[in-house]
């Protein structure tokens, strides 16, 4: 009995992943944390489908006063509270959204977790719109 | 002022964190605690032992008594009867300890909270040392948060604000759906 | 006066101090004056005792005198040879602690009278065992053992108001009275033969007596002290008389009074029987057997008691039992003539007398004074104590280490001897012997586990935890005295235990008078002289460390010559205590990390956690109930609930009850045979005074007729 | 029987008189009936047409309609179909009396409506808190129409459960809320004499989290993530009920594909359980290279399930009409894979595992559940079909595409561990051939049907055999077309009841881990 068990251990052989020292790869369907294409997104035109749908509140949207006094909207977009529903990737009328298989998401802050998208209105010095300035996240 | 007294402290934090890090770096017990999570969490959890991942490989277990434990692994959005509860364990824990939560539910309150029935995250209760998303957050990712605790992998999320800028000009903001279903 | 004479004043004091003890008890008006006068004396007559007992082991010359009376039985002597020197000291050892412990505790006692009876009496007790042991013939020794028994009567009878009380000391007295029986008739075949009653013509007469009649000698005695020693199965009435008597009374019934049914057989056996040569081997299989027998029993029914002094009165069973099997295995040996071998389990033996006298007088006083403080001795109301009385429990738990058998406390030495001795009974010839030994060799060893069992439960449920009652919540620390009394004790446990080479000379001296030959140089090779012949080895490995700074042969123990295994209590403790300040530097060292913290218990989240959560004296040894149930014979009862009670939260019942040993197959059988004997001559007993007189009357007549013929 | 027929039996035996209303619906008929009359019909539709208890909870109509209600739910497994009863109750002093003295099963389910409605069972001999947690104060009752789930309750001074005194010597061996190993929370006292296990007592629903109050106004397509995560190793089969509730209400056809998928689904979950189960079993009897072999197994389902539907729990998979997204033609063949693979080995690794002593010996006649305890708790789903309760709601009340695929139900009468453990195997081998037949028979077509919206104030039942056994879920729809009041009674619910009736008697201390498991009860999947 307990030689059959035995052999049966040692015929399945080693199944163990070697991460971190090997990365590894979810699949291409897992359903892991939305990111946003900015550029395609239109929340500055009052479009909130995706928070319509968000039943956590990882979305929200508002409108911030910027320091040069022009109006902003701001798009956050909180992980911490994401249950990668994929609910807001389907309402986006745009697809400017979509879950990502990345899974080494653990942070060591809250903040960390906090995704602001700033819509401003665009710059005088004439910097070429719908382009991202500085980059946070996944990196 | 209040930004530099922020500083302050997170040095002072991360001092310790690297004390900790520099102790439990290459073994690690830890005390599981359900503050009301659906079973989902402690399932991935439990599957951190079996043999695909085997936690124990890098040195990490589970113990029976707080008393052993160096971290707090969380799950759940603190229901009210769990509260006292986790705090005791908690308070039953060693110095230094570090408190992991784990999934959105302990991250945030996630669906949950806050509510009546549930304090919403962790957070209010004990402080986190690191949050791992997720509902619920896959095995691999529980392995870079735990390793992430003990500073043997690099932390990938970066949180921040990015600014673009569009042409298109900007209308009013409808409010979100969610404050209609507060008052439900 | 020079040195050697101490001890034969001390001797002579010691009746002078019992004396005053007793006058001063009935002069004095005030109460608890009464108690520390007549305490106070009984401590000092122990301390004479000890004195005495102690200078004649060590050299002294042997007091005694002879009183000549013409009475129809010639004079009578008192002498304080070896053996019974030897007990005069444990006699000390015990009262003088006792003796002032007494003061504490009878503080609360109010009542004149009672006190001044407790006064009296105690001296009396007191100057009846000393007589018993300095005894040097028959008459003095049947006189002072009758006394003995009735005034320790009288002293269990204490709170008499307790119809418990008055029952258990009845017992002890009728199973005292039916041992005496025997004595008496084993002292008249010795007697009749030369018609002395002095020890050295009882010796005499033994030698000229024929096997069978000394194989009948032997069995009286055996079983008429056996009575008074609680071997099985005659040991029923030490688990009453123990609880029911006053606590520093229960400790000198256990640490002294049943060790004069022991004093009792060696007298007999070792001291007129063996003498005289050859003995059958049988006699002491008989007595290993039987003791080894009692000390199971014993011990299996101790660790099942609830209440703490019953316990206690167990246990002493199984030590008794222990006692016996040395003497037992003695007389084997000695029947086999390997004289030395006896010798060395005769030391074993005394060594567990004296060391079995000095713990369980301990443990019977921190019963008593747990027992003062909460008004409880059962377990399931106790607990928690070690916070409110903490010298108590310290002493407590010496103590229980020291019978548990743990170093360096003095249980271990002697059981440990005793235990090796057992396996030296290959030197024997025949088989079955060799087998009877070996198996009492094994029961002894059980023992000694569950007796480990039995008092970590007595310890953790009394001492840890939490109380388990309000009357444990309300505890206080005992008074001075008593403290004083339990740490004198407490502080031999330690002393007798760490250096036995200081005391087995002593005991040697006993044995060699009783079997003439000396064996100190083999149990205690002497490293310390120059020249330490075949123990060279031992010498350059370190054993004579302090050589030439103690009056000994050395500090190591050889207990089995023929495998030379070796032990020294005295090393072993020197390096504990270097190995404890290690510990202790090792914990200064490492700082702790981070803040400490002191936190509530760990219990899993729970709000509160209560005494009803901790681990009971029952759930302690139930697994042992059941193990052994098809010996204990135990009904339980518990009813759980039927499905529709649980939603009202029903409650649940659980009953466990086990009888005393014996009680279904033996008494209760002999109690109904003794009623229809004795029923055709009830008429004798008829409460009518005059008959009674008559019947004094009668006897007195018969003596005289038989004394001109 | 047609329904029609049977409605006029039950009145007639009922004694119409109190009986008000006898309202056939599909596979539900709605009796409507005075507080009075409640007993003796229970009594009447047990004995006479031997339903089976399955629900009971309170409804506050308030403010549409000025009434308290009372619900039961009793199963007609012959007559696959569910008696509703539906009692009106005094607003002023709502009360009913108790059931429990016939039914014990009952208890639980009205010290909730006592605490949660306000509602009184008179007669009721132990009204004690049930799922409230301690610091919450008298007199605010979370299923009142009034009581928003967001809102603040002011904590009061907590009132714990108070056991009374155990006998003298038994001790009280407190375990948890936080116990060891990775274990959900939850509170057992166990009563025990040295080793001797005499009685225990149970403390749950730690983790209330109001789940049935946070479903309630939230808009149609998020509903299913809230009952995902009732108990999120049946999350499958919670939202399958609740979205075959929401359908029926809406009144439309799901795609047969859906109805195919949707068995196939809900069969790896089952899979994945019961693998995961005896893994769990193995742990608790030592047998460490078995729980290895089932955890890979269960960590191969979960990996299939991340690969075929995104979600390694198979979360987000439902909605309202049918699936989120559809299998294609390879995730079909990993399944065909799974199942060829797994089947061999499961027959093997069951064969080797119940003839291990180790294992064996431990399970055999621990933790006796007897069926008649079984039948009094309404012990469900592979604890009562252990015990001889031969129900099934795959066969008895068919849903998605149980009607037409064939497939076994284990029972067995013994009711120990070994018999649980038993029939968890059973059911996978089951499983197995159940997503075979569903796989050759799924046929292409559309995955889903959209909702407009509800039938405005009905309400409807939906049901589903989650691998812990019945689950129940019923839910009413306001005017406004938004969920009103959501009621769910998870498997666990119903036999966490029963599990306390297995443990005092022949067991012993170390036995108990042994037959937790062998429940494989959910903490969070009893409590919503």
């Amino acid at each position: 009995m307990v030689f059959s068990w035995i052999r049966r251990g040692l015929r399945t052989g080693v199944l163990t992943t070697r991460y971190p020292a090997v990365q590894e790869r979810l699949p291409e369907a897992f359903r892991g944390r939305p990111v946003l294409d900015a550029s395609r997104c239109i929340a500055e035109q009052g479009c909130n489908a995706c928070v319509q749908v968000c039943l956590p509140d990882a979305l929200s949207l508002q409108a911030v006063v910027e320091s040069a006094g022009d109006e902003a909207t701001q798009l956050v977009l909180d992980y911490a509270r994401c249950i990668a529903c994929g609910l807001c990737v389907s309402a986006c009328p745009q697809q400017a959204l979509r879950t990502t298989n990345e899974y080494e998401l653990a942070a060591s802050r809250r903040e960390d977790l906090r995704l602001v998208t700033l819509f401003a209105p665009p710059d005088t010095s004439g910097a070429e719109n719908g382009k991202e300035e500085s980059n946070g996240r996944y990196a | 002022m209040a930004d530099m007294l922020d500083v302050a402290t997170r040095e002072a934090s991360e001092r310790l964190k690297a004390k900790v890090q520099r102790l439990f770096g290459h073994s690690l017990h830890i005390r599981h605690v359900d503050a009301g999570s659906c079973n989902a969490c402690e399932s991935e959890i439990k599957l951190l032992l079996n043999p695909y991942y085997d936690i124990q490989r890098l040195g990490i277990f589970f113990t029976t008594s707080p008393r052993h434990a160096d971290l707090l692994l969380v799950t759940g959005p603190v229901t009210r009867a769990m509260e006292d509860p986790l705090r005791q364990t908690y308070e039953a824990m060693p110095d230094p300890r570090l408190v992991v939560a784990v999934g959105a539910c302990a991250c945030s309150g996630g669906i949950f909270g806050p509510s009546a029935f549930s304090q919403g995250g962790i957070e209010s209760v004990l402080p986190v040392d690191i949050f791992i998303p997720g509902c619920p957050p896959s095995p691999l990712t529980l392995i870079h948060g735990l390793l992430l605790a003990l500073g043997r992998v690099e932390q990938r999320m970066q949180g921040g604000t990015r600014r673009i800028r569009v042409s298109r000009p900007l209308s009013v903001i409808t409010p979100s759906a969610q404050e209609k279903e507060v008052q439900g | 006066m020079t040195w050697n004479l101490l001890p034969a004043f001390a001797f002579w004091t010691m009746f002078a101090l019992y004396a005053l003890g007793v006058a001063l008890a009935l002069l004095m008006r005030q109460g608890h004056a009464i108690t520390v006068a007549a305490a106070l004396c009984a401590a000092a007559g122990g301390l004479a005792a000890l004195v005495a007992g102690v200078g004649v082991l060590v050299g002294a010359p042997a007091p005694g005198g002879v009183l000549d009376t013409n009475l129809p039985f010639g004079a009578l002597s008192l002498r304080l040879d070896m053996l019974s020197a030897f007990f005069l000291a444990v006699i000390g050892l015990v009262s003088l602690p006792v003796a002032v412990y007494s003061i504490g505790y009878l503080k609360h006692n109010a009542g004149v009278r009672r006190l001044r009876a407790f006064g009296v009496l105690i001296n009396l007790l007191l100057l009846s065992l000393v007589l018993i042991v300095a005894a040097a013939d028959a008459i003095v020794f049947l006189m002072a053992w009758e006394a003995m028994a009735f005034l320790s009567y009288l002293m269990v009878n204490f709170e008499y108001e307790d119809r418990q009380v008055i029952r258990a000391s009845f017992l002890m007295l009728a199973v005292s009275e039916l041992g005496t029986v025997g004595i008496f008739i084993a002292f008249l075949l010795l007697y009749r033969v030369t018609g002395g009653s002095g020890y050295e013509a009882l010796r005499a007469a033994a030698a000229t007596l024929s096997t069978p009649l000394r194989s009948a000698v032997f069995l009286l005695a055996f079983v008429g002290f056996g009575a008074k020693a609680g071997i099985l199965p005659l040991q029923l009435w030490l688990p009453e008389a123990h609880p029911a008597a006053p606590s520093h009374v229960s400790a000198l019934l256990s640490a002294v009074i049943i060790k004069l049914g022991i004093y009792g057989m060696l007298r007999f056996l070792l001291g007129f029987l063996v003498g005289t040569g050859i003995i059958p081997a049988w006699w002491g299989l008989v007595v290993l057997s039987i003791g080894a027998v009692t000390a199971l029993v014993g011990i299996l029914y101790s660790v099942v008691q609830d209440d703490l002094k019953r316990l206690l009165a167990y246990s002493s069973i199984e030590n008794i039992g222990i006692i016996l099997a040395g003497l037992g295995a003695a007389l084997t040996f000695y029947a086999y003539h390997l004289i030395a071998l006896a010798a060395i389990v005769a030391i074993a033996m005394l060594y567990h007398v004296l060391n079995h006298a000095v713990y369980k007088g301990l443990l019977f006083l921190g019963a008593g004074s747990v027992n003062h403080a909460t008004g409880t001795r059962k377990l399931a109301q106790l607990g928690g104590l070690i916070r409110l009385m903490p010298w108590t429990a310290l002493f407590f738990i010496v103590a229980a280490l020291a019978i548990a058998a743990v170093p360096p406390f003095n249980g271990y030495i002697s059981e440990w001897m005793l235990l090796e001795s057992l396996l030296q009974s290959f030197a024997i010839p025949d088989t079955l012997t060799k087998v009877v030994i070996a198996l009492s060799g094994a029961l002894i060893a059980l023992t000694a586990g569950i007796a480990v069992t039995s008092f970590v439960r007595a310890c953790g449920v009394t001492f840890l935890a939490l109380p388990r009652s309000k009357e444990a919540a309300a505890a206080h620390e005992a008074p001075l005295s008593m403290r004083l009394g339990m740490g004198f004790l407490a502080f031999f446990c330690l002393a007798l235990g760490v250096l036995p080479t200081f005391v087995i000379p002593a005991l040697d001296r006993v044995t060699t008078a009783l079997l003439g030959q000396s064996v100190l140089n083999q149990v205690v090779p002497p490293l310390f002289t120059n020249h330490p012949g075949d123990y060279q080895l031992l010498v350059t490995l370190g054993g004579a460390l302090f050589k030439g700074w103690l009056p000994v042969n050395g500090l190591v123990v050889i207990a089995a010559p023929a495998f030379s295994t070796i032990d020294s209590p005295s090393y072993l403790f020197l390096a504990e205590l270097l190995l404890l300040g290690l510990v202790m530097l090792a914990l200064r060292a490492i700082r702790p990390l981070g803040v400490r913290r002191a936190g509530r218990v760990w219990a899993g989240g729970i709000p509160r956690f209560e005494a009803s959560m901790t681990y009971s004296g029952l759930a302690y040894s139930n697994p042992l109930r059941i193990i052994f149930n098809s010996f204990y014979r135990s009904r339980v009862e518990s009813k759980a609930i039927a499905a529709a009670a649980r939603h009202r939260e029903g409650s649940i019942t659980y009953q466990q009850e086990i009888p005393p040993p014996f009680e279904r197959g033996v008494y209760r059988p002999l109690l109904k045979f003794g009623e229809w004997v004795t029923r055709p001559v009830r008429f004798i007993q008829s409460g009518n005074l005059n008959q009674y007189v008559f019947y004094i009357f009668l006897i007195v007549l018969i003596v005289l007729v038989l004394r001109a013929i | 029987m047609d329904l029609i027929h049977f409605c006029t039996r039950l009145s007639s035996a009922c004694g119409s008189e109190e009986i008000k209303a006898v309202r056939p619906l599909e596979h539900e008929i709605v009796v409507s009936l005075s507080p009075a009359s409640l007993p003796q019909t229970v009594r009447t539709l047990r004995e006479e047409f031997d339903a089976t208890f399955v629900d009971l909870f309170g409804l506050d109509q308030r403010p549409s309609q000025d009434t308290f209600q009372l619900h039961l739910i009793l199963a007609l497994d012959n007559e696959q179909s569910w008696v509703h009863l539906v009692v009106d109750l005094d607003t002023e002093r709502p009360a009913f009396p108790s059931l429990m003295h016939d039914l014990p099963a009952t208890d639980w389910y009205e010290r909730e409506v006592w605490e949660e409605q306000g509602i009184q069972p008179e007669e009721h001999p132990l009204l004690r808190r049930l799922r409230l947690p301690p610091d919450w104060p008298q007199g605010i009752y979370p299923h009142r129409s009034s009581f928003a789930w967001s809102q603040n309750v002011q904590a009061v001074e907590p009132r714990h459960v108070r056991l009374e005194e155990a006998p003298t010597g038994v001790v009280d061996y407190p375990l948890g809320p936080v116990r060891s190993g990775v274990v959900e929370s939850g509170h057992y006292t166990l009563r025990t004499v040295g080793e001797e296990l005499v009685d225990m007592h149970l403390q749950l629903f730690y983790k209330h989290r109001g789940i049935e109050k946070r479903a309630e106004g939230l808009p149609l397509p998020l509903l299913p993530l809230v009952a995902e995560r009732i108990s999120g190793t049946s999350a499958f089969a919670h939202s399958l009920a609740l979205c075959q509730a929401l359908e029926s209400l809406a009144e439309v056809e799901v795609p047969q594909r859906a109805l195919y998928l949707r068995t196939l689904l809900a069969e790896l979950e089952r899979l994945y359980n019961h693998l995961g189960y005896q893994a769990d079993l193995c742990q608790a009897t030592g047998l460490v290279v078995a729980q290895a072999q089932f955890d890979i197994w269960k960590e191969r389902i979960l990996r299939l399930n991340a690969a075929i539907s995104g979600h390694r729990y198979l979360f987000g998979m439902n909605v309202p009409g049918g699936l989120s997204r559809d299998l294609s033609e390879a995730s079909l063949d990993m399944v065909r894979g799974l199942t060829t693979t797994l089947r061999p080995d499961l027959e093997s690794l069951g064969k080797l595992l119940f003839d291990s002593p180790s294992h064996r010996d431990r399970l055999e006649g621990t933790g006796i559940l007897t069926p008649q305890d079984a039948l009094a708790y309404c012990a469900v789903g592979p604890i009562g079909r252990a015990s001889g309760v031969d129900r099934d709601l795959r066969r008895d009340h068919p849903y998605a595409a149980y009607a037409d695929i064939d497939f076994e139900v284990p029972v067995l009468q013994t009711g120990d561990a070994l018999a649980r453990a038993r029939v968890r195997l059973e059911e996978a081998k089951q499983s197995l051939r159940i997503i075979d037949q569903a796989l050759e028979r799924l046929a292409a077509g559309s995955i889903a049907v959209p909702i407009e919206q509800l039938l405005a104030e009905e309400s409807a039942l939906g049901w589903v055999e989650s691998p812990r056994g019945e689950g129940i879920h019923w839910l009413q729809v306001g005017d406004d077309g938004r969920m009103r009041r959501y009621r769910v009674r998870p498997a666990s619910f119903a036999n966490w009841q029963a599990f306390p009736l297995a443990v005092p008697g022949q067991n012993i201390l170390t036995d108990f881990p042994v037959i937790e498991q062998s429940f494989g009860l959910s903490f969070a999947g009893a409590d919503c």
